[in-house]
């Protein structure tokens, strides 16, 4: 006997949480003297209130998606990939040296050769914690943290270093060359007839986050190596007596983790800073987890938890311009969103299956009792 | 490199060492009962904002250190009720922990004191102020006139604050509760195997929730000693991945109290060289990247945990939720 | 009238819809051995859990010596004289004996003292009751056998005048076992009371006073051993007449399937698992290896299965098999023809939380007609292949969208079987079958693997229960300590021989 | 309405982006007038809050801080009707105003006034990032000390490579002290929010420091030996004041028009002799009247006082 349906478990939970989460926020607004219900509206209204808003909304939903996406395909795998932040930054670097050093012809050819290169260099970075999670039996928490420490001291060195044009004062790279600019919405709608907010920096990129969604449902749900995965996932050791090594799934698993995480940099480097910065990924890849974990680790999901987040991040930025409330409210949203669908999700879930148990014994006793 | 300079790095070897220690034991205490714990980082932010706030606004340093305690404590009480009442994935807690210790300091500093999300610069009474021993100097400029006995004993003993002593001496309190008292056998025995002790009639709850909480008073104190001890307030995310080297250090140092000194003055000379480009080139005579100096800390744990230098083990039970099976 | 030392009243216990126990009701007298029986799944442990404070019992109450004691944990419990070894030891690996027996029962809060009267305490104890341990030894670094010890040690050292051993006899040779009864005698006469879970009827019948039968949580007799027999019992348990022996014809073995010479496995650990293992099975029969759980017959049956590595050879239909080489796994295997029934088929055989028709595919999921295309799988095509098989095996309920663990223990094991069995494999090795399946379904496999038999294919029987190794088998190995310590034919030997076999004892010193 | 984008360091820096701060309150009181204002969290942020403060029709739009000039290049042209001024560095465009600042100049005087109070002889100099701006400060400091005392001897450090070098009190200290140890007994902290470290192991070392930017006098009375005002405020100020209608172009503030100098208030002026005020008075005139040329390190990346 399941002990609760389907669709509880994939949306009835997650929205509690949701709902707790937001509960909570609200309350934190209301102690730091401001009026949550206005706050709301000013979210709302700077995340989904005009296309210029839009823009920026899914500028950052598509971050969020690969990031996402990176950190459910490990999740998967049983994997806890804390290294989506290292993984993109170096996704950023790979991007960086695709678009300065090599001559595109047009942005199409660019954005095929950045994907290549984004991914190779996030697939990288996360290849080395997996292999010695696999043949040396390291915590690959541990080590993805240590990596991304790792990765932002390797891209500020680099910066410094080694890209940063002589004689500028920022730890920048120069801008990239106007061939391997990729068309914003603006540009995208444009031909169509359709007007977009020109500055809004949304970019051809959520295209390929939109392809990456599809390519991840395949693999996972579709795919001889999904099931591989998912098999090696619900039990290691059940997986071995079917004959699936191990350390072919940590690897490859981890390495189209750090791909999608490295596929980032297609939209926050190439599509809008058309650069590579310090901190580029402003803590996208910590924000894969919240969304991986809101979104039950399908692509479908991970696709409207990311929207999500595009919301709140872009209401969160338009909120701290508008009030005094600072931008570190969304990090507080984004804490508690993690701590009631990851970490506190037995209290939601608990009482949930004891509700269910009970409707459930009620339906079966009653015809009983009507006998 | 003279002397003296010798003396400096070390002086500032123990300061930056202090709240690594500090942090790397609570780790200890809270991943020997199993618990796993990478939210330091996170309650030791909470920590040094609120006892930066609470001195700034009673004017008493120490009353600041208690409540930067208590507000460690309660992130500490959160990650107890994820993973342990309500057994949670204790990762994906601790990640939460960090980025709600992140976000409500800013929030909250900016609520009270509207400086961008800081606290405002402490003085006197409201920060730990460098205790000097009898016939200690205390002026760098005096230190230098000084013979070489007298710097070593102004400079590296003498002149610290008074949680850098208290740091030196949880060390050997810490060894001493887990492995000569009957709470440390059951601590590392909860860690280990909590079934061995629930059937033993003890409460793995509460022994856990305990360690937690010891975890959570000594991030309490790293933390306040980062803003009101280290620096003269808080300011915005200054743990600076502190938390995260003092993981990286309890796995150097294997999970045991005496190799934690170690381990945490090794990443605290690290850090402190870190500061010194000009003595590192002067005695290589070559220019090191800082950057690898910032990193070296995690380098040599990914190396550790890779098991290419000794190997490290970490307790068994650790990570995983108690649920009593057959 | 003495009041019992132990009386339970009405105990219920459910663990989510599952009704572990249903108003259980007991009663055991000081200064005896009673015993508790009962199939696998039957509440045994559950029951004597809740009287140790591990579980909670939803309802009922519990008396000690007459007094109402509630036990709410075991803290409680020992405080009532209650001492409990589990089926599955708790002691922490890592510390010393000593360490160990005084963990919980410390005289104060610093441990020097606590250690050093344990120390005398335990010398007392092991003169007193024939039970000798090294008490700096790790828990780690000393047999079962020893293990066990000190379990009960920690009993006594907590001064436990009731002692619940469960299942304890499942990992001791047979000369350990008698040890270990040696010791319950003792403890007996000391005026202790003991309870003795187990589902061998021998050990009842050897040792105890009385005797409670359960069966699906429920209570269903109280007896005196003195006025049972086996039979009675077997009945008792399982709720209906046992047919003891399985209906088949003679075997009429073929050409040589499996060639196993000169097998050694050692683990990570260092420990030797295997030692110089040889033996054959021919098309057509069955080799049956009997053994007490825990003497290398789970390492033989990975070693064959692909996931375990190990040295010496093995031909499959005259060819050898590579069991260095990266290309060794269970994929490889299972192209060559050999099938795989695991022991565990929880933890190996099924991923639980996979649906059934996904488990259908669990190792054959490369297999051509699961495929659509080079990168896809095809969906419809093992949901199909799932519901033939499920009707054809019998699986209830016949729902190929059903999560594995929402399948009772038989259901799972047939689901395994049929995935297996249906593959038409030449040599199907076998783990268990039987383990924690009732009798119903006992009855199905059982046939199902004669008649693969019939067929002409080769079967490898891995079973810790003699009785079923004794029906099924054709040839029986015998493994103790890693070693085979000879084949006998089922129809020349007897319990009582093999029992010495499985003891380390040959049939030359016997 | 106007509206203020502050750099990294934040609006309370003590320093750089407090001043700018300053000089928009300031136009608030004075005019009743209202700003629009943020802080950064990530440098990647810059752009976005270019175009936030365009959308919502602010105007003119003020930076502090050279790494704008890179999105406000990018985001300028889309806005061709706002106007935006960027401090410390140069955008060219129809609707920017670029001030930038004679740091070398301010710089100078200070250092002429550290090489009249030190009794060791040996001053020295804390920078923030590492950049040819902050090399800028220090080349001119050194002007000044060798200019009042041709055997002082300076030592210079810089904190790090990247932004956070601009907030950093801890390695400010650390370094400081290491500067002591080496004998000097004034230092100049050119260095952001690191400077509160800088100035505070200074005052608890018992030897003189100097701030920056804006006047940091009053952090430690009597211990601060003087500021090397950097009068972003008066930038932001005029900026705010003039409102839409403000001229773009190039802006350079120096000694000649009060864009930098050196403060002198009830916190200092013990400690400054009258010695000290004529000698550099003296030169911020020679300066005034072009007889005296500071060297800018940024001109050709050189420095004829100081090897880095
Ligand atoms: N912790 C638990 N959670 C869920 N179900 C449980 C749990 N413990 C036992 N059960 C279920 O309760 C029933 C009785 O189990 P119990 O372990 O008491 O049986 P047993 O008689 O000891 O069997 P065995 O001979 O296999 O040890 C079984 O159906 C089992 O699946
Ligand atoms: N640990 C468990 N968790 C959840 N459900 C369980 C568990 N154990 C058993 N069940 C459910 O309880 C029901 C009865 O299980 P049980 O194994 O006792 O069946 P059974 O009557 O012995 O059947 P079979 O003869 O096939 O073994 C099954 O339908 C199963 O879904
Ligand atoms: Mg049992
Ligand atoms: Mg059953």
């Amino acid at each position: 006997m399941q002990k609760m349906p389907q669709w509880a478990d994939v949306v009835l939970i997650p929205l509690i949480s949701l709902l707790l989460a937001a509960i909570l926020s609200g309350l934190v607004i209301l102690a730091i003297g401001e009026d949550p219900i206005n706050a709301l509206k000013i979210m709302v209204e700077g995340s989904m209130g005009s296309k210029y808003a839009w823009g920026y909304t899914l500028y950052y939903a598509t971050n969020f998606i690969f990031t996402g996406l990176a950190v459910a395909v490990a999740f998967h795998a049983r994997m806890f990939n804390i290294g989506g932040e290292g993984q993109a930054t170096l996704g950023g670097l790979g991007v960086a040296l695709c678009c300065l050093y090599l001559p595109w012809p047009h942005w199409s050819l660019a954005l095929l050769g950045a994907i290549i290169a984004s991914a190779a260099f996030g697939a990288l970075w996360a290849l080395i914690p997996a292999y010695l999670q696999a043949k040396r039996g390291s915590h690959i928490v541990i080590t993805t943290i240590m990596f991304n420490f790792i990765a932002a001291a390797l891209l500020n060195y680099m910066l410094v270093s080694v890209l940063k044009p002589a004689g500028s004062m920022e730890p920048a790279t120069p801008k990239f060359p106007d061939t391997t600019h990729l068309p914003n919405f603006s540009e995208m709608l444009a031909p169509l007839g359709i007007e977009f907010s020109r500055g809004a920096p949304a970019n051809v990129s959520f295209l390929v986050a939109l392809v990456a969604c599809v390519f991840v449902w395949a693999l996972i749900w579709r795919t001889r190596l999904g099931y591989e995965i998912r098999a090696f996932g619900h039990s290691e050791s059940a997986a071995k007596y079917a004959g699936i090594s191990p350390t072919k799934i940590i690897l490859v698993s981890m390495t189209i983790s750090g791909a999608l995480a490295g596929m980032m940099a297609l939209n926050n480097v190439m599509g809008e800073a058309e650069r590579l910065v310090l901190n580029a990924t402003e803590g996208a890849g910590f924000i894969g987890i919240a969304v991986a974990l809101m979104g039950r680790s399908h692509p479908f999901g991970i696709l409207l938890a990311a929207l999500l987040f595009g919301v709140l991040y872009q209401g969160g930025a338009i909120l701290s311009q508008d009030t005094t409330i600072p931008v570190q409210l969304v990090l507080v949203i984004q804490a508690l969103v993690i701590l009631f669908t990851g970490a506190l999700d037995n209290m939601v879930r608990v009482p949930l299956e004891k509700l269910f148990l009970a409707i459930n014994k009620g339906r079966k006793t009653a015809p009983k009792a009507a006998e | 490199m003279d002397f003296l300079t010798l003396l400096q790095l070390l002086d500032a070897t123990i300061r930056l060492a202090t709240p690594l220690l500090l942090a790397c034991l609570a780790g200890l205490f809270s991943e020997r009962a199993g618990i796993f714990d990478i939210g330091l980082e996170g309650k030791m932010l909470a920590a040094a904002f609120t006892a930066a706030a609470v001195a700034s606004l009673t004017g008493s340093v120490w009353v600041g250190f208690l409540a930067g305690i208590f507000a460690s404590l309660l992130l500490s009480a959160l990650h107890g009720l994820a993973s342990i009442t309500f057994r949670g994935n204790q990762l994906i807690s601790g990640v939460a922990i960090n980025f709600l210790a992140s976000g409500l300091t800013v929030l909250i500093a900016q609520s009270l004191f509207a400086q961008g999300g800081r606290t405002p610069s402490l003085s006197g009474d409201a920060r730990f102020n460098p205790i000097q021993w009898p016939g200690a100097l205390a002026r760098m400029r005096e230190i230098m006139q000084a013979g070489p006995f007298q710097q070593f004993y102004s400079e590296l003993i003498s002149g610290h604050t008074i949680i850098v002593y208290l740091a030196v001496l949880t060390v050997p309190a810490s060894w001493w509760l887990l492995y000569r008292t009957r709470f440390g056998l059951r601590l590392r025995a909860v860690g280990e195997n909590p079934a061995a002790v629930d059937t033993a009639g003890i409460s793995v709850v509460g022994l856990r929730f305990a360690a937690v909480g010891i975890c959570g008073v000594l991030c309490g104190i790293a933390g306040a000693y980062l803003s009101t001890g280290l620096q003269a307030g808080f300011v915005k995310d200054m743990t600076a991945g502190r938390g995260y080297i003092a993981l990286a250090a309890l796995i150097f140092a294997k999970w045991r109290p005496w190799y934690a000194l170690y381990a945490c003055l090794l990443f605290g000379f690290l850090q402190a060289i870190a500061l010194r480009g000009d003595v590192i080139e002067s005695v290589l005579g070559f220019r090191i990247q800082v950057q690898l100096l910032d990193v070296l800390p995690y380098i040599l744990t990914v190396i550790i945990l890779a098991g290419f230098v000794g190997k490290a083990i970490p307790p068994r039970a650790g990570g995983e939720p108690y649920v009593k099976e057959r | 009238m003495t009041a019992p030392a132990i009386e339970l009243k009405g105990i219920s216990k459910a663990f989510g819809a599952v009704q572990a126990n249903k108003d259980i009701s007991i009663r055991v007298m000081p200064g005896t051995i009673h015993g508790i029986i009962g199939e696998n799944g039957a509440g045994k442990s559950t029951l004597m859990s809740i009287l140790y404070g591990f579980y909670r019992a939803d309802s009922g109450e519990i008396y000690i010596s007459g007094q109402k004691t509630p036990i709410p944990d075991s803290q409680a419990a020992i405080a009532a004289g209650i001492g409990m070894v589990f089926q599955h030891f708790k002691l922490v690996e890592n510390f010393s004996v000593l360490e160990n027996i005084v963990l919980g029962a410390e005289d104060s809060a610093l441990l020097r003292p606590s250690l050093a009267r344990a120390r005398k305490e335990l010398k007392s104890l092991a003169e007193e009751y024939e039970l000798n341990v090294d008490p700096d030894a790790l828990i780690e670094d000393i047999g079962v056998g020893m293990q066990q010890r000190v379990e009960i040690l920690k009993a006594l050292y907590r001064k436990a005048d009731i002692l619940i051993l469960d299942e304890p006899t499942g990992v001791l040779t047979p000369a350990e076992a008698d040890q270990l009864f040696r010791i319950l005698g003792r403890l007996k006469d000391e005026g202790k009371t003991i309870v003795l879970i187990t589902h061998k009827l021998r050990e009842i019948m050897e040792i105890t006073d009385t005797v409670s039968v359960m069966r699906r949580g429920e209570m269903v007799g109280h007896v005196q051993t003195a006025e049972t027999s086996p039979p009675e019992l077997a009945e008792l348990m399982v709720g209906r007449k046992v047919l003891l022996r399985v209906e088949k014809k003679p075997a009429t073995p073929g050409a040589m399937v499996l060639d196993v010479r000169d097998l050694n496995v050692t683990d990570d650990k260092g420990v030797h698992r295997l030692k110089g293992v040889s033996f054959n099975v021919r098309a057509g029969e069955i080799l049956g290896i009997a053994g007490v759980s825990g003497n290398g017959q789970s390492e033989l049956l990975e070693v064959l299965g692909g996931y375990e590595k190990a040295t010496g050879t093995i031909q499959l239909n005259g060819t050898e098999i590579d069991l260095s080489g990266r290309h060794s796994d269970g994929q490889s295997r299972r192209a060559r023809g050999i099938a795989h029934v695991p022991e565990d088929r929880q933890r190996e055989g099924l991923i639980m939380d996979f649906m059934a028709w996904e488990n259908i595919a669990f190792g054959y999921h490369h297999e051509p007609q699961y495929q659509k295309s080079r990168l896809f799988m095809d969906l419809a095509a093992i949901k199909q292949d799932t519901v033939d098989k499920m009707s054809r095996f019998d699986v209830r309920p016949p729902d190929p969208r059903l999560t594995a663990k929402n399948f009772s223990g038989g259901n799972q094991q047939k689901i395994v079987l049929a995935r297996e069995i249906e593959r038409n494999p030449d040599l199907l090795l076998i783990g268990q079958p039987t383990r924690g399946v009732d009798i119903g379904a006992i009855e199905f496999i059982h046939q199902q693997i004669v008649a693969l038999r019939d067929q002409g294919k080769a079967i490898l029987l891995v079973s810790v229960e003699l009785d079923e190794i004794l029906s099924l088998s054709d040839r029986i190995a015998v493994m103790f300590d890693g070693k085979i310590m000879g084949e006998r034919l089922p129809e020349q030997t007897n319990v009582k021989e093999l029992g010495l076999l499985m003891a380390g004892v040959t049939g030359e010193a016997a | 309405e106007p509206a203020l984008i502050f750099d990294l360091g934040g609006k309370f820096d003590k320093s750089f982006n407090e001043s700018a701060f300053n000089g928009a309150t300031r136009w608030a009181e004075e005019t009743g007038g209202t700003f629009a204002e943020t802080e950064l969290q990530s440098d990647a942020q810059r752009e976005q809050a270019l175009r936030r403060f365009a959308e919502a029709g602010n105007n003119p739009i003020v930076m502090a801080g050279f790494s704008f000039a890179t999105p406000l290049a990018e985001v300028a042209g889309d806005y061709p009707d706002t106007k935006f001024v960027i401090i410390d560095m140069v955008v060219d465009a129809p609707n920017v105003r670029s001030v930038v600042f004679n740091e070398h100049e301010g710089s100078y005087l200070v250092g002429m006034m550290a090489a009249m109070a030190s009794e060791t002889g040996t001053v020295s100099f804390v920078g923030g990032m590492d950049i040819p701006l902050i090399r800028r400060f220090a080349c001119g400091y050194a002007q000044g000390v060798l200019a009042a005392n041709p055997d002082a001897n300076v030592v210079a450090n810089m904190t790090g490579t990247t932004p956070a070098a601009w907030n950093d009190p801890v390695k400010g200290s650390e370094l400081t002290l290491a500067q002591i140890s080496q004998g000097s007994d004034v230092v100049f902290a050119a260095a952001g929010g690191t400077g509160v470290g800088v100035l505070q192991t200074a005052a608890d070392e018992g030897i003189l420091s100097i701030g920056v930017d804006a006047n940091q006098n009053y952090l430690h009375p009597g211990q601060v030996l003087t500021s090397m005002m950097k009068r972003v405020d008066n930038a932001v100020y005029e900026a705010m004041s003039a409102g839409e209608m403000v001229e773009t172009g190039f802006n350079v503030m120096g000694v000649a028009n009060g864009g930098v100098g050196y403060a002198v208030d009830e916190f200092n002026a013990d400690l400054i002799t009258e010695e000290m005020q004529a000698a550099v008075d003296a030169a911020a005139a020679d300066i005034t009247a072009g007889t005296l040329a500071v060297h800018d390190y940024m001109s050709d990346e050189t420095c004829p006082a100081l090897t880095f």
